[in-house]
């Protein structure tokens, strides 16, 4: 469908990526070399931040680290979250599964996560772990109501008459079904996960609060923004312009499937 | 001659460069009723939209279609509905789709009416039961689902009515009363188009009959079904079921058996009461009723997909779960939906789903399950290039026989039809119970024949179940039955089938 | 936005402590509780900018020979309900800061007082006695939390003070709202009425003065304070000598149990870049040593300057090359976080191999009391000698963050404290802040400016460093 | 019917029973406690004693639980450590202000998601779609500090339109100054709406192919009935979902924009009890928003149930 939305998608998605997977072998130094909030100059093309860092390779070497555990959170969550809660919509609907994500979702996340730093469960990978944990119980919920009116027809009835196994029905057609509404659900819980993760950065959890992530850069220049925002806008831009291109690509995808 | 209300000009509908209809031309006038006959798949369903200016999913049109002055091929989708809306009044062949699954029918047909008052009027015409205004679609029989559609249909007095497959859902008796109401409504001045392969619905209301062949009219006049001059409507007025199997053997033991059957809708109805049932291996047990008394949620209860409030289903004297997901081996019991479409996965071809039950079943693997179903689909005359499509590209009747083979293939111990002819012309329908009676001769296979077709009923089934209101009232041989039907429902049923007008009467 | 105050009220805005605040000024812990009782109360002394004690309630003070007995004589001052404020008062508020159950920040300053022995000789003479010699006590009146409450107070809901406000509407977690006492010894305030505002988000406090919300805002960081000093409708007031910024490196336990390594971690810090980039420049250097520019701070020391190849080669002496260790640091202060990446950046050039681990902020100085080796810690203006006496005496306990225990240091500063003589004593407290400079493991690098802001609509208020007496007094301005 | 509001209760005590014993044990973990927050940067170890002692911090973690569940079985929160005043009482004040945020910011981004999502949903592909779209993904994928911060900066430090911070008003007295709402409602707005809209879009995108809607259509149902009618009640289960995710995040408290706008409310004061270790008030505010959560769940259940009427033939 109309090309203009895959074009500006795939800028808008391709600009950042691109940057975060070639930015580290251009970036300079991302020490403290300067005095920190410079406005853009000869030295430094787009500042520096509230740390004297260089804005230029900051922006350059970090979209990598929060790139991946943004996406690793997101898919961990939605590979478990979707088989999980089209396993169980049609099922045992008020379930023991249903409840217990219920009660997951009625825990604190913050204090979840601040539990996890002072225990000194710190690494990347309980941070990714406990990212995914805690979007898990909302996706299960929406992928559920999703596959609601999709497990009722008479399709699904014909499939398990054919002796089709449950689970590939419900992820293998169900699942198709509610395809639309769960990428629409990753596409805007994207932003979410960048921000959250970028937060527990400064509960101590995940990368340092000096690592020059893009989310954690926005972060950490918070109090920067009308003295330098280059130090802010320009990770930020970056982290809008990831999301936007996904969504845009996403709703192509799924205009592109409707068609067919 | 008055005027044409609707006149269609070198119509034509492609795929690609797939021809689905070539340069028809029609003319719908006032008072008159036009047929148009045709094999299943011959484009009937597709002449009917295009009239509209509506296609299906990836159908282009060319031509012209004019509707008091607009041609509504040329002009935008807003501006084409706004010239047909309350003008043609449409019944899809598949109206269960046409439902929304959220409204109760009686809000919808509130919103449409132009005037309260019509509401009445059209139920009458439709013979919708008031009753059934507070329901969902979901809580309404195959038939009475159809009949609400075509109350829509009528609701605004439309000056053209276009039907596709009206009489499908509906039992002999409904059915007399419909065509009542609808020579009464062309009496009335409206324009109607009969798509149908109802010979006898036909015979009975058309003045005009159309003989749609491939996509083009091959004939057209009102000798078509007293003097047919094409092969292929002679064909078509033909062919035959061929006279039943005699059930000269035994009856074995074992088979399907269910007992006490009841079901208790949420809603606190009583849709099955007591229905005791037993379908030895090999022999064909048919259950007919009026619309909405029960037959298809007899046969869901027995296939475990409608959990009966009471009563069991045995197969070889185990007793089968009551839910088909936990029943050991889930093809034992097949069914096929009555509505065929709606029991298919619109993503992925026909074929490849067809195919899975075999793969499923026997375990072979995807290229012999694809030969299987190919050869299963040929025996119901679906060609390879047709079930390579997904559902959506194929006919209603097309789609019924896809759902027949794909139940043989799982060759099961009990196979239950529900109305599986409704959507088939002669030709196709004669092979259809052709091969249905084969496999009751070939396998041990029992079978559950649900139909409004006493012809179909009177080719196969042995013996016959009267359903009324949920109970069962009379069971009885099926040439007993016909012959003398005992209760009130059933004799009612027999004489107004025309079974052996409607079908046999010979040209002339 | 809302404009100036036609009414003559000044709004200041402050970070509160939400639903937890009360009028009490004895347990006041926050900075609004403070400028609070400043308002509604007032003490016997007050600090000046270099935490010297300048009289208030107290027209003047003397001790014996032996510095255990102090006699003081209070001026003529009334309280909100027109009754003079007498010796019993005081002997009362001091009483009641010094017990346990009232849980006053202040109570360690009166342990050491004899309250049998002491007592009031006429309403405006008393006469305090100590179980110690101390010749610095009258620092103790000054301190945060030591106002004078009327006697027998205990309900301070709808507070009576002797300050230039009296109390108009409070309650936790809302605005206060206090008027003009035209009682008031000092002098009847210009201001009518005077609100405090809780704003506990920087930004927001900076945008609220900024579009005019309110006339003063408190505490903001040097990024802020660049941006109201490019503003014309605010004004900055930048107090230098504020805030010690320092870091505790625990001399009592591995491995800054090696005088090698606690000196070349303070060779190795680079503190003019610190103050620069975490500080913005908004500060000054410091020399390791806590108070510079206060009273008693020891003249004429050299600067420490960055030595790597001195430091690179202790590490190495010490046989510590590649040593790892955590600094532990939390957002407490803006300027922690930028902090120990630096510091962690400047020691990698040594040799050493830190890491910045955060803690969370509202433990934080008690976490950094008994956890890790190395922590960033901050402190507010006090005088001199209470820093030492809380901080670096071995009978300190909890206060002294690095575990110092020097007796010879204990000696001096006893010894100080017992010296009538002021320039001797002066002395002796320079020598044993030189030992302390050496030994203690206290990292001082910088002094972060005090920043407050007002609206250019008001005038007669000038900068001043937080717990000093010119700090958040609002008797002296006016709307203009 | 009764049977399964009776089981639903039971099920959402038990609920809020393992939250409360798990938000209990969480905060037990948390380092420090009440005593030392209190006491801050300046405490010695003996009034640390002290308090600890006062706020009975000394007896075992298991037997303030007790106490606590004993309590809050007869409805009692007890008193925050902190305060001493009711937990009740300090949730309620909170409560006020979160209450008029939520309220109002619902009451803009409902219809304003339906009427994004609809018409997106009707043309997608097309021009105005592409625009819509990208603008609220835009505005979703924008930091809530930087968004409310220019926000502020724009309207009230350089416009002065707006005032900059609610400045000391809070709870309900709000209502009577709508000027201060403006921009705190508008950020939570655009935060919420991106997913809202884009889930109805998607379900009206969908629901608008299927031929009920076809088959209104021919029948000349005006555009709005159709629309509101048939189209969008059939994509919505999803989109009512993300609702109560909406209202319960809500509800929850938005601690940005608390902060930023200097609005008290019971994010910031849930945080406030974290960080002090506030044991009873952590409690109270975990058992509120547990509770929230689980009716807004039940709610949202019922709806989606409601939405797919045909579920009954299944079960
Ligand atoms: N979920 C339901 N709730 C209430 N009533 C229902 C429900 N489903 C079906 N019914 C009613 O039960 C009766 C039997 O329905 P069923 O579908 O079995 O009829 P049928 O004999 O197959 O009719 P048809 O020939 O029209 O297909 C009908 O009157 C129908 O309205
Ligand atoms: N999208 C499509 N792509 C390709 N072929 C199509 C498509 N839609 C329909 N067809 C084919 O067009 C032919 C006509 O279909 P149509 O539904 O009009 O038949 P029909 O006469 O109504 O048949 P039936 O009586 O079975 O309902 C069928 O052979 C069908 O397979
Ligand atoms: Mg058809
Ligand atoms: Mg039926």
């Amino acid at each position: 469908m109309k090309r203009p939305s895959v074009v500006l998608g795939s800028v808008l998605l391709g600009v950042p990526v691109l940057i975060a997977l070639a930015g580290p072998l251009l970036a300079g130094s991302v020490q403290s070399a300067a005095a920190p909030l410079q406005p853009p100059g000869a030295d430094f093309p787009l500042g520096t931040d509230v740390l004297g860092r260089d804005v230029l390779a900051l922006a350059l070497s970090g979209g990598a680290s929060i790139v991946a555990l943004t996406g690793a959170s997101l898919l961990l969550s939605y590979l478990v979250g979707v088989p999980l809660a089209l396993l169980v919509a049609n099922r045992w609907a008020d379930g023991v599964l249903v409840r217990v994500l219920d009660f997951l979702l009625a825990l604190p996340g913050l204090l979840v996560l601040m539990v996890l730093a002072a225990a000194g469960w710190r690494g990347a990978v309980t941070l990714a772990l406990a990212i995914a944990l805690l979007q898990l119980p909302a996706v299960v919920r929406l992928v559920r109501s999703a596959a609601l009116a999709p497990g009722c027809r008479a399709a699904v009835e014909a499939m398990t008459m054919q002796g089709e196994p449950w689970w590939r029905i419900h992820l293998g057609y169900v699942g198709r079904c509610a395809l639309g509404p769960v990428l629409v659900d990753a596409g805007t819980r994207l932003s979410l996960v960048l921000y959250l993760l970028a937060s527990a950065n400064f509960l101590g959890l995940g990368l340092a609060p000096s690592a020059s992530d893009w989310a954690v850069l926005v972060e950490r220049n918070k109090e920067a923004l009308f003295l330098q925002p280059l130090a802010v806008l320009v990770p930020a831009g970056l982290l809008v312009s990831l999301c936007t291109g996904i969504n845009l690509l996403l709703d192509h995808a799924l205009a592109r499937r409707d068609e067919v | 001659m008055n005027a044409p209300l609707l006149s269609a000009r070198g119509l034509r509908a492609f795929v690609g460069t797939r021809s689905l209809l070539a340069e028809v031309d029609v003319e719908l006038r006032p008072g008159e009723v036009t047929a148009v006959l045709g094999e299943s798949g011959s484009g009937k369903t597709t002449l009917g939209l295009a009239l509209q200016g509506e296609s299906r999913r990836g159908v282009a049109l060319a031509g012209t279609v004019e509707l008091r002055g607009t041609d509504l091929i040329g002009v935008p989708a807003a501006q084409r509905r706004a010239a047909r809306a309350g003008v043609i009044g449409y019944l899809p062949q598949h109206p269960a789709a046409a439902l929304n699954p959220l409204r109760k029918v009686g809000r919808v047909m509130a919103e449409l009416a132009r005037a309260p008052e019509a509401i009445p009027e059209a139920l009458e015409a439709a013979r919708f039961d008031a009753a059934l205004l507070d329901r969902y679609p979901h809580q309404l029989s195959g038939g009475q689902q159809q009949r609400a559609v075509l109350a829509q249909a009528v609701l605004n007095r439309p000056d053209v009515l276009v039907l596709d497959e009206p009489a499908t859902g509906l039992d002999a008796i409904t059915k007399s009363e419909a065509v009542e109401a609808l020579s009464r409504m062309s009496g009335r001045g409206t324009a109607i188009l009969l798509l149908t392969h109802d010979l006898g619905l036909v015979r009975r209301t058309a003045d005009t009959v159309l003989v749609l062949h491939d996509g083009r009219i091959v004939e057209r006049g009102q000798h078509v079904l007293t003097a047919p001059t094409h092969e292929h409507t002679r064909a078509l007025l033909a062919a035959e079921p061929r006279p039943p199997a005699a059930a000269d053997t035994e009856p074995a033991e074992g088979g399907l058996r269910a007992s006490g059957l009841s079901k208790v809708a949420k809603n606190g109805d009583r849709l099955l009461d007591g229905i005791d049932l037993a379908v030895p291996p090999g022999r064909c047990v048919a259950v007919v009723g009026r619309s909405g008394s029960g037959k298809t949620t007899l046969a869901r209860c027995l296939a475990g997909l409608t959990r009966p409030s009471a009563g069991r289903v045995l197969l070889d004297g185990v007793a089968l779960a009551a839910d088909v997901r936990h029943r050991g081996r889930r093809t034992q019991v097949q069914y096929i939906h009555q509505d065929a479409r709606a029991s298919f996965d619109e993503f992925r071809p026909v074929l490849a789903q067809i195919a899975r039950t075999a793969r499923l079943t026997r375990g072979v693997s995807t290229a012999q399950a694809r030969t299987e179903a190919e050869q299963v689909l040929a025996s119901v005359g679906l060609e390879r290039a047709q079930a390579d499509r997904r559902p959506a590209a194929l006919s209603g009747g097309q789609l019924q026989r896809a759902a027949v083979a794909r139940a043989l293939l799982a060759e099961p111990a009990v196979i239950i039809c529900d109305e599986i002819t409704t959507g088939q012309d002669l030709i196709h329908r004669a092979e259809l119970l052709d091969l249905l009676a084969a496999t009751l001769r070939t396998t041990s296979a029992g079978m559950v024949l649900i139909s409004h077709d006493l012809g179909a009923v009177a080719a196969l089934a042995d013996e016959v179940h009267v359903l009324d209101a949920g109970r069962c009232v009379e069971h009885a041989p099926t040439a007993a039955l016909l012959a003398r039907p005992r209760t009130a429902v059933a004799r009612s049923l027999v004489d107004s089938a025309d079974l052996a007008r409607g079908r046999t009467e010979e040209p002339g | 936005g809302g404009g100036g105050a036609p009414d003559g009220r000044l709004r200041a805005a402050f970070p509160t402590g939400g639903a937890k605040e009360s009028l009490d000024p004895h347990t006041s812990s926050l900075f609004v509780d403070q400028a609070r009782a400043k308002a509604l109360f007032d003490t016997l002394v007050g600090y000046a900018d270099d935490m010297s004690v300048v009289p208030r309630l107290a027209e003047s003070w003397e001790p014996d020979a032996t510095g255990t007995r102090w006699s003081i004589r209070l001026r003529a001052a009334r309280f909100h309900d027109n009754r003079p404020v007498t010796a019993e008062d005081v002997l009362y508020s001091y009483r009641r800061i010094a017990d346990p159950a009232t849980s006053s920040p202040a109570r360690k300053q009166f342990l050491d007082v004899d309250f049998a022995a002491s007592r009031a000789r006429s309403a405006t003479e008393l006469e305090l006695v100590l179980h110690a010699p101390n010749f610095e006590f009258p620092s103790a009146w000054g301190a945060p939390a030591t106002e004078i409450v009327p006697a027998r107070t205990s309900d301070f809901t709808a507070p009576v003070g002797s300050g230039p406000f009296r109390f108009g509407s409070f309650r936790p977690g809302q605005p206060a709202v206090f008027r003009r006492f035209d009682g008031y010894w000092a002098g009847a305030p210009a201001l009518a009425e005077l609100e405090f505002v809780p704003v506990n988000d920087e930004s927001a406090r900076v945008a609220a003065l900024l579009s005019g919300q309110v006339h003063y805002i408190h505490d903001i960081s040097a990024n802020s304070a660049q941006l109201v000093h490019g503003d014309g409708r605010a004004q900055l007031l930048a107090a230098p000598h504020g805030t010690m910024q320092a870091v505790a490196l625990k001399v009592d336990r591995a491995p800054f149990d090696d005088p090698r390594l606690v000196q070349a971690v303070l060779s190795g810090v680079d503190r003019e870049a610190l103050v620069s980039v975490a500080l913005s420049g908004h500060g000054q250097v410091g020399n390791d040593l806590f108070g510079k520019g206060l009273e008693h701070y020891p003249p004429d020391l050299p600067q420490r300057e960055r030595d790597v190849d001195r430091a690179r080669s202790l590490v190495r002496e010490a046989g510590l090359e590649g040593l790892e260790f955590e600094l532990l640091t939390s957002s407490v202060d803006p300027c922690f976080e930028s902090a120990s990446t630096l510091i962690a950046q400047q020691l990698a050039e040594v040799g050493l191999r830190v890491t910045a681990r955060i803690g969370p902020a509202e433990t934080y100085f008690s976490d950094i009391r008994t956890n890790g080796v190395a922590a960033l810690t901050r402190t507010a203006p006090l005088p001199l000698t209470t820093f030492l006496a809380e901080r670096m005496r071995s009978g300190a306990g909890t206060n002294n963050y690095t575990g110092y225990r020097s007796p010879e240091f204990d000696g001096l500063f006893h010894r100080a404290m017992s010296t009538v003589d002021g320039t001797e004593r002066s002395r002796l407290l320079g020598d044993a802040q030189r030992l302390a400079r050496e030994e203690s493991g206290l990292l001082v690098w910088g002094f972060s400016d005090w920043n407050v802001a007002v609206s250019s609509a008001v005038s007669g208020i000038r900068a001043a460093p937080p717990n000093s007496l010119d700090w958040a007094r609002f008797e002296r301005a006016s709307l203009g | 019917m009764a049977a399964l509001v009776l089981r639903r209760l039971v099920v959402a005590a038990l609920q809020l029973a393992a939250v409360a014993v798990t938000v209990f044990a969480l905060t037990s973990l948390l380092p420090g406690d009440t005593a030392v927050v209190v006491l801050g940067e300046h405490a010695t170890d003996e009034q640390i004693a002290v308090l600890r002692e006062q706020l009975q911090l000394d007896r075992p973690v298991w037997e303030r639980f007790l106490d606590w569940l004993g309590g809050a079985v007869r409805g009692d929160l007890g008193t925050s450590l902190l305060t001493g005043v009711p937990v009740t009482d300090e949730i309620a004040r909170g409560f006020a202000t979160t209450a008029v945020l939520a309220l109002l910011a619902l009451a803009v981004v409902v219809p304003l998601a339906v009427a994004v999502g609809v018409t997106t949903g009707m043309r997608r592909g097309s021009r105005l779609d592409r625009a819509l779209n990208s603008a609220i993904v835009l505005l979703n994928s924008v930091p809530e500090f930087a968004l409310a911060l220019l926000l502020v900066a724009l309207f009230s430090v350089h416009l002065g339109w707006l005032p900059a911070t609610a400045a000391g008003t809070s709870g309900w007295a709000l209502l009577e100054q709508p000027a201060v709402l403006v921009l705190p409602v508008g950020v939570l707005v655009c935060k919420q709406l991106c997913a809202l809209a884009r889930q109805i879009r998607i379900g009206v995108a969908e629901a608008d192919g299927a031929e009920y809607a076809l088959h209104v259509r021919l029948h000349g149902l005006p555009e709005r009935t159709v629309l509101f009618r048939h189209v969008l009640p059939n994509g919505l289960a999803p989109a009512v979902q993300q609702l109560a995710r909406a209202v319960d995040g809500l509800l929850g408290g938005v601690v940005v924009v608390e902060a930023v706008f200097a609005l008290p409310g019971m994010g910031s004061g849930f945080i406030n009890a974290v960080m002090a270790r506030d044991l009873p008030a952590v409690q109270g505010y975990a058992l509120v928003f547990a509770a929230t959560t689980i009716t807004l769940n039940l709610a949202a259940d019922l709806a989606s149930h409601r939405l797919v009427p045909q579920r009954e033939v299944v079960t």
